[in-house]
């Protein structure tokens, strides 16, 4: 099985760990990812706020460059505001000939085209659940996750509003619980599982973010998880690296280490923690792994040399 | 090319028509259209005095043709042809010009408009002159009638029609009739109980020799036309002999095996495998539920047959398959409430205290599970606290779009039941609009406000047992924008009722299959006319009545359950009946057996004759539809009033004016 | 020559393949009672006559004239309008004559498009050079004149009137010794106008012995791709054959032979389009599977349907094999062309 | 028929942002039941809940709608798109009023003045990288528009790096001048559906 | 017709459900492009692809077929049958060179009266753009018969 990949930014660095060990997994399974060379920023969610068409073209390109690069014509998308970005350019190109038309012109300032309908973009899990399916990764579980508490955490857009099809109830999702529980996990029941982890707003207001932040918190604790397993960078960022903020803002104690799904799946593969990427969480996940047996080295996972605290450097500024 | 002698009359319509097209000029242009030998213009043609116009022409000038351009044809195409009858001109020799509703009505353009007219005109000049005289068909009618549904709206009409010393087969698939009305505990708004109000009429049709009642059975065909229907009915096999079974209930009660009722009781209550929905029920009969019986699905127990008295258990029983031979059919099938699984955000299902409103109706029946106790699904404790949530499933393009009508006032009902019962429970009602639009209705509302409901606009977003904030713990919370003060808000209550939309049946597209029907975009069949023809159907001698027409109400159900009745009674008395003579024609010279028609006719009018390799129409049969006409590739199919040569000439009518291009091929075959 | 004087024959060949000729004098003994019976005033395949002596007969100097082949180039209606002022009654013979045949279909494309597929691109032309055809070309002895090429190929009455028309490609030999013998024996032929003759007024299945039955095509196949049950209905099978909607008179001689009929003798009368006519027909029967009520999604049910339908490969050369020319689009004319 | 020339009536404020949202957003249907407003997990700290912005809109009040913190606290859930049983496409509607919001430059005057100015950092990485850099974009916005929270930011900053999850430098795709042409064409073509 | 173009569509519309969503049209006064010709037939499995090359033929721009919505219809499912024809008709009036816009198939219950509007008005505004048929340089192919020549001949035969 070999598809086009499309890491999107958060990947590249944030999630790193999202990335490292999806290829983990991946090569586990067989899938082959071909990562689409000199790929874009999908513009996440603000460049739709500011203006349109150059917003469809920025992820237009990327679809052009899939096409064009004859991988596989399928992409998939790890990060779901990547996936949405991708689906939906390619649904409402598809929909309204005037918007193909006008994107392909400015593709076309960059020598490029895309035809709507080409690229059939696929969110990582849905491969995972859809293409190779859960008998397929039931075979490969070595190290069962027996007794790991998982809260199973969608968020929004790999299942709402469906540009790229229907994959999963919009409201009440399973496919990732049928694969945690596949991997030997117990899965909590969940009710906030396609609820919002607050996107952007912790960049826009903290209160309305943090609060967002503590009801899945909240949630996942009431039900006893010991891990909270995503499938998007975003919502692992918010969940994880601002947890700290959350507690201290509302006064809680909340330690829900939050993993990847993939994470999660290349432990129950039997692939050690660290080519996984585990313990570049600010929630630390020692005390849910010691529940499988799983035992992280004492170091952390190597890492740049670091730079005095007091030394922060300012990133050179672009013009304009 | 021939001698006829064609009347064109061009209508004003007051300034309907005249207003926007250039009626005296379309009438003297088509005076100079080939045969037409009188051409007027007038100010309402369908006046008595327009009409005499006509009748004069025909009479003085020896018309033989008549063109109308006026109005719809499904508005006075009846009319004119009853003036020409007058002249003793045959009806179908005359031909109308829609000039109105598709054309002045539907534009500005006077130029446009004019020469549209024209077009229409010149169309049904040339067509006109290719019609042939027809005769209407007379049809004798059966006395029978067959109803097919056993709720309020079929219990009615079967009454109707057995008063009227008729006889009626009622046809319906559960084991006892009645039919939703049956499960509910007071009806609103006058909260009668509605068992006391309908069981009499249930027994009204046990005990009238002129019903034969077929409950637990299923019509499976149906073949013929109006006043000639031959219905094929299956009899499920009850494995009860009606003939010995006195009804005395022991079986049920030696039953071993109970199983969740989710029929009658809507899954809140259990009742056996040998089973009758309820104790009132008709007929008294119980049936056995194979698949749940131990006997058939082991091999051993009997207990029902060694207890029963009257030796009427039989385990042997096989369908019967029946032939009714009937004149008219009336289905009043009912509906099917809408499943809420469907809205995950709701937790039906998932979250215990959430209710459908048929749950409720068993709950707060005396009768029910709960033996009208109001309790949450642990089966003890009292809510003190109920959120009724309208429009699920209704109001809603991602599910209903239709308004079912009746779940305002249900929900209103239960506010009061909730209050009568449990005085110090908090009731809140949230709706998008409060539709109480029938007789006493209102003023219901209005008494439900004063008893303390609390009504909150605003549909629910979400039903969660996720609390967020102290107070919520161990609660459904209800999350929802109250909008008429703008705001977002969550409110915990421990139990919520969900008001369900109603649906056509599941099955209503089958069902409209067997009988020829046609289904809206949501399954309810489709009426002749939804105002002045509401319980008829386009296919001649099947009504319809209740809510598989569309969402209603009791009283509804039941008036066009008499209205459907009615109707079938003036066809019984009219003995035969006249019908469109719109019909296809096969002719057999022509005919070279190849068969492509034989299947394309929705009403197997069409039947081959392997003697003669021949097909042939039934002309009784046919309803003028003309698919196998169009199909035919020898030509050998006619479709009355719809030839080959009608159309041809109507269309090259219609393209007068804009055939630049070529001239025609004189040596061209017709 | 006998003192009586005996009726003019002529026959003709325009457009077509020669396969008209062959089939008339195939009617075996019957030709020479035609011999007998006519004097031939012009039958260029069998004696030696020039057009000169054609042009030099007086108006309706022949009785009977049957015309074969369509009208492809200059001299085909030159030749059409010089037979028809010559004879009493005109046959458009066959099915070139009458309705474009096989050189009709040539109207999918344009006359540019046929000249260099035959002159150019096909891979067994050697043609260097790339010379085509010219209507005129200079050479030291003067000007060669060949005839112009049309655009549009046309039936013979579509530039002349005919008085009969005899379908078939080629009309069967038995058909046209019937005919020779009606005109020998002096039987009245109908009226004349285009009026067909030698043929059935029924469609072909009336003479194939394969079982019919009701039809649901599932999908549709070429003769390559299937092996036909030799009892049953080619179309039940879903092969595309034209007899349903195919005049009578052959004697269903393709089907017979598990070959579908391609529809060489023409629609029935009271047909306009015999393409259009296999449409109606062939799509009433196809089966999407799916009950047309079981609330199948009106897109779903579309492409259900344009699945199967592109199964059936070139359906207006199929439809059209023969009727190309004569098909109601064909017919059309413009205005100021001479009929 | 005399007629009297009435002068074309200029589009309503609905009727512009339904031009202005790409596809069918079928904004005119909203029957005002408030499930979007019920469903919006920001929708507790909104000035106006999408529903009171679209009877705002239909009102034709632009200024109040296009001064609303209410858009810009969207957290492209679609939550509201999925269950609005008219099935309006309300986060692209959201979109649309932001666009409107900076157009014409009611934003500055928002509660949540702050959210545009983070889209527009963000997009400036964007545009001369082509890929988006998250300590540039938190740094960069943060000491242009809170230079008090940055402060409060830094541990986190601090923690992102010592974990390897946010680089120093951003990256930058080969093919910027390509993307560069291609935003510069588009933005000429205009924004307008 | 000689300043500005205007094409003129023949509409085919069923007994039961299009015609009266055209009646409904009009009752509602909604106006739309004049341009469409209206034949009444009792179901659109009626109209046979025949009428439909006649109307082409007789000098419409465009042929639309109405019907009621798949299973809906009043006779089961004519409409049904209207679009498997519809399906094979498109792709030989492809072949014959005739423009996909020229022959439409569309639905509209009773109740859609602006349904049947738009439709005219889409299908008006695309035959617009269109132009009319070019029978010559597609349907009959080239040119062969130039109009002068044609003149010429005419007035031989006269």
């Amino acid at each position: 099985m070999r598809y086009g990949y499309y890491p999107g930014c958060s990947l590249e660095r944030s999630a790193a760990a999202y990335h490292q060990s999806a290829m983990a997994v991946v090569q586990t399974l067989g899938i082959d990812l071909v990562e689409i060379d000199d790929w874009n920023c999908c513009g996440a969610t603000e460049y739709f706020s500011i203006n349109l068409l150059p917003a469809y073209a920025l992820v237009a390109r990327n679809l052009a460059l899939a096409q064009d690069q004859g991988i596989s014509n399928q992409l998939v998308a790890p990060c779901s505001a990547c996936f949405l970005n991708l689906t939906k350019t390619d649904r409402y190109m598809m929909e309204s000939s005037k918007l193909a038309a006008d994107v392909n012109e400015a593709l076309a300032a960059g020598g490029l085209h895309y035809t709507p309908g080409t690229v059939r973009v696929r969110h990582l899990l849905e491969v995972i659940v859809n293409d190779v399916g859960y008998d397929a990764v039931a075979a490969r579980v070595s190290k069962p996750l027996t007794g790991l508490r998982v809260a199973a955490y969608y968020g929004c857009l790999i299942v709402r509003p469906g540009y790229g099809g229907i994959f999963d109830d919009p409201e009440h999702p399973t496919a990732l619980d049928k694969l945690m529980r596949v991997l030997g996990a117990e899965v909590v029941d969940f009710p906030l599982r396609a609820q919002c982890c607050g996107g952007h707003m912790t960049q826009i207001s903290q209160e309305v973010a943090f609060e967002m932040i503590r009801r899945l918190l909240k949630n996942a604790a009431d039900y006893e998880a010991d891990v909270i397993v995503t499938v998007c960078p975003m919502c692992q960022l918010n969940l994880d690296a601002y947890q700290p903020n959350v507690n201290q803002f509302f006064g809680t104690d909340y330690t829900i280490p939050v993993l990847y799904f993939t994470q999660l799946m290349g432990l129950a593969f039997g692939a050690s923690p660290i080519e996984l990427g585990i313990g570049k969480e600010f929630v630390d996940a020692r005390p849910a792994l010691d529940k499988i047996g799983v035992a992280l080295p004492l170091t952390e996972a190597p890492r740049r040399p670091e730079r005095p605290k007091e030394a922060l450097p300012m990133p050179r500024m672009e013009e304009e | 090319m021939n001698e006829e002698r064609i009347g064109v009359y061009v209508c004003h319509c007051g300034s309907n028509i005249a207003g926007t097209v250039a009626v005296e000029e379309v009438a003297q242009w088509a005076a100079k259209l080939p045969n037409v030998v009188v051409s007027r213009d007038y100010k309402f043609m369908c006046s008595s005095l327009g009409q005499e116009l006509v009748e004069k022409d025909i009479k003085e000038l020896g018309l033989t043709r008549v063109v109308v351009a006026a109005c719809s044809p499904h508005m006075h195409e009846r009319t004119f042809r009853a003036t020409c009858e007058r002249a003793g001109l045959n009806p179908f020799l005359f031909e109308m010009a829609n000039i109105r509703e598709l054309d002045s009505w539907a534009t500005d353009d006077r130029a446009a408009a004019t020469q549209k007219a024209k077009a229409m005109v010149s169309a049904a000049v040339r067509r006109v002159v290719y019609h042939q005289p027809l005769q209407l068909l007379p049809v004798k009618i059966n006395p029978n009638t067959l109803i097919v549904g056993g709720g309020v709206a079929g219990i009615t009409a079967a009454l109707e029609i057995a008063n009227a010393g008729y006889h009626v087969y009622l046809v319906e698939r559960e084991p006892s009739i009645g039919g939703h009305m049956a499960q509910l505990d007071k009806t609103f708004p006058t909260l009668d109980c509605s068992a006391c109000i309908l069981t009499p009429k249930m027994v009204d049709v046990a005990q009238n020799k002129n019903i034969t009642l077929l409950s637990w059975s299923q019509v499976e065909a149906v073949e013929g036309y109006v006043g000639n229907f031959t219905v094929t009915v299956r009899k499920k096999a009850r494995y009860v002999n009606e003939e010995k079974c006195t009804g005395c209930g022991i079986c049920i009660e030696k039953c071993p095996k109970k199983v969740i009722d989710e029929v009658f009781e809507a899954g809140l209550g259990y009742r056996k495998a040998i089973y009758r929905p309820f104790p009132q029920a008709v007929p008294k009969y119980p049936v056995i539920d194979t698949s749940n019986c131990i006997f058939f699905q082991r091999g051993k127990c009997k207990a029902c047959q060694m207890f029963c008295p009257t030796d009427a258990i039989d385990f042997e029983q096989q369908d019967q398959i029946l032939k009714l031979e009937v004149g008219n059919i009336i289905l009043a099938i009912g509906y099917d409430t809408f499943d809420p699984r469907r809205i995950p955000q709701y937790g039906y299902g998932r979250l215990a205290n959430v209710f459908t409103s048929l749950e409720f109706e068993r709950m707060v029946n005396a009768a029910g599970p709960t033996g009208g106790r109001i309790v949450l699904r642990d089966g003890v404790t009292t809510p003190k606290s109920v959120a009724i949530i309208h429009c699920v499933g209704s109001r809603d393009k991602n599910y209903n779009e239709h308004c079912s009508r009746i779940c305002c006032m249900y929900s209103l009902k239960f506010s009061h039941l909730l209050h009568e019962r449990l005085p110090d429970a908090q009731v809140y009602e949230f709706y998008i609009d409060i539709r109480a639009t029938a007789k006493r209705y209102e003023e219901f509302y209005h008494r439900v406000l004063e008893e303390g409901t609390r009504f909150i606009r605003g549909r629910v977003a979400e039903v969660t047992d996720a609390a967020r904030m102290p107070g919520e713990e161990g609660k459904l919370i209800v999350q929802y924008e109250d909008t008429l003060i703008g705001k977002q808000r969550r409110l915990p209550v421990d139990m919520v009722i969900l008001s369900l939309g109603m649906e056509a049946r599941r099955d209503s597209r089958e069902v409209a299959q067997i009988f020829g029907l046609g289904c809206e975009y949501n399954g309810f069949f489709i009426e002749r006319h939804p105002k002045l023809d509401p319980v008829n159907t386009m296919t001649e001698g099947i009504q319809i009545a209740g809510a598989c027409q569309g969402p209603m109400a009791i009283p509804e159900a039941v008036a066009q359950g008499a209205a459907a009745a009615a109707r079938v009674l003036s066809l019984i008395s009219q003995g035969t009946v006249m019908m469109e003579p719109v019909r296809a024609h096969i002719d057999a010279d022509k005919c070279s057996g190849c068969r492509i028609c034989n299947n394309l006719c929705p009403y197997n009018a069409i039947v081959f004759h392997e003697d003669r390799k021949v097909s042939e129409v039934i002309t009784a049969l046919c309803q003028g539809c003309g698919a196998c006409v169009a199909a035919c590739p020898s030509a050998a199919i006619t479709g009355a009033h719809f030839t080959d040569e009608q159309v041809m000439a109507q269309i090259e009518g219609m393209l007068w004016d804009v055939q630049p291009q070529f001239a025609m091929t004189s040596m061209e075959t017709r | 020559m006998m003192a009586k004087k005996k009726p003019r024959f002529a026959m003709y060949w325009a457009a077509s393949c020669g396969g008209c000729e062959i089939s008339t004098l195939n009617i075996g003994d019957k030709i020479l009672a035609v011999d007998e019976a006519f004097d031939i005033a012009f039958w260029p395949c069998v004696a030696d006559f020039k057009v000169k002596d054609v042009e030099r007969y007086p108006d309706g100097y022949i009785d009977l004239c049957l015309f074969n082949g369509a009208i492809r180039n200059s001299e085909n209606e030159e030749m059409a309008h010089l037979l028809r002022e010559k004879s009493k009654v005109l046959v458009a013979f066959g099915s070139c004559a009458s309705e474009g045949c096989i050189p009709g279909l040539s109207n999918l494309t344009t006359a540019q498009a046929t000249l260099r597929a035959v002159y150019l691109d096909n891979p067994s032309t050697d043609n260097p050079k790339k010379v085509l055809p010219q209507p005129f070309t200079k050479v030291p002895e003067g000007t060669i004149r060949i005839p112009e090429f049309y655009e549009r190929v046309k039936s013979l009455d579509q530039v002349v009137p005919v008085d009969y028309v005899m379908p078939g490609c080629p009309p069967e030999a038995k058909q046209i010794a019937a005919v020779m013998d009606a005109v020998i024996t002096g039987v009245a032929l109908p009226p004349p106008g285009r009026t067909v003759i030698g043929a059935g007024n029924v469609a072909v299945c009336e003479e194939c012995p394969r079982q019919k039955n009701v039809k649901q095509i599932k999908r549709f196949y070429r003769l390559h791709e299937i092996t036909p049950d030799p009892e049953i209905c080619l179309l039940e099978q879903g092969i595309v054959c034209m007899g349903i909607a195919t005049r009578a008179g052959c004697g269903a001689l393709c089907p017979r032979v598990n070959m579908r009929c391609e529809g060489c003798y023409g629609p029935l009368n009271g047909i306009e389009d015999q393409g259009a006519n296999m449409v109606a027909a062939i799509a009433s029967v196809i089966e999407e599977g799916s009950g047309p009520l079981a609330g199948v999604d009106e897109a779903e049910l579309q492409r259900r349907i344009g699945e199967i339908m592109e199964t059936l490969v070139d359906p207006a050369g199929t439809f059209y094999r023969f009727n190309m020319a004569h098909s109601l689009l064909m017919r059309a004319r413009f205005k100021g062309d001479v009929v | 028929m005399t007629a009297t020339a009435i002068a074309a009536r200029a589009p309503t404020f609905l009727e512009e942002v339904i031009a202005r949202t790409p596809g069918e957003s079928h904004l005119e249907r909203c029957i005002q039941c408030g499930t979007c407003g019920g469903s919006c997990p920001s929708g507790a700290d909104m000035e106006h809940t999408p529903r009171g912005l679209f009877a705002l809109i239909n009102a034709g009040l632009r200024e109040l709608v296009l001064r609303s913190n209410a858009p810009w606290y969207c957290v492209s859930c679609y939550y509201c798109t999925v269950r609005c049983p008219q099935q309006i496409h309300i986060t692209d509607v959201m979109y649309t009023l932001k666009r409107m919001a900076i157009d014409e430059g009611y934003y500055t005057e928002s509660t949540a003045r702050d959210a545009p100015e983070f889209s527009k950092t963000f997009i400036d990485f964007v545009e001369s990288n082509g890929r988006s850099f998250e300590l540039g974009l938190a740094t960069a916005y943060h000491l242009r528009h809170r230079p008090l929270n940055a402060v409060g930011m830094v541990p986190m900053a601090v923690g992102m790096l010592r974990r390897g999850r946010m680089d120093l430098v951003p990256t930058r795709i080969k093919g910027i001048k390509q993307l560069q042409a291609i935003l510069k064409r588009a933005k000429e073509l205009g924004g307008a559906k | 017709m000689n300043d500005s173009y205007e094409p003129v569509i023949v509409g085919f519309l069923c007994n039961w459900c299009s015609y009266r969503a055209a009646d409904l049209a009009g009752t509602s006064r909604l106006h739309y492009a004049p341009n469409m010709r209206p034949i009444r037939v009792m179901c659109s499995a009626r109209v046979e692809p025949q009428f439909v090359l006649k109307a082409l033929r007789e000098g419409a721009d465009g042929v639309l077929i109405a019907g009621c919505h798949p299973g809906e219809c009043h006779y089961v499912d004519g409409n049904i049958k209207a679009l498997r024809r519809y399906e094979l008709l498109k792709r030989m009036l492809r072949q014959l060179g005739i423009e996909e816009e020229r022959v439409q198939l569309v639905w509209a219950a009773a109740s859609e009266g602006n349904v049947l509007a738009d439709a005219v008005n889409r299908m008006t505004e695309q035959l617009r753009r269109l132009g009319p048929l070019r029978w010559r340089e597609t349907v009959l192919g080239g040119d062969a018969q130039p109009e002068e020549r044609a003149g010429e001949m005419m007035a031989k035969e006269v």
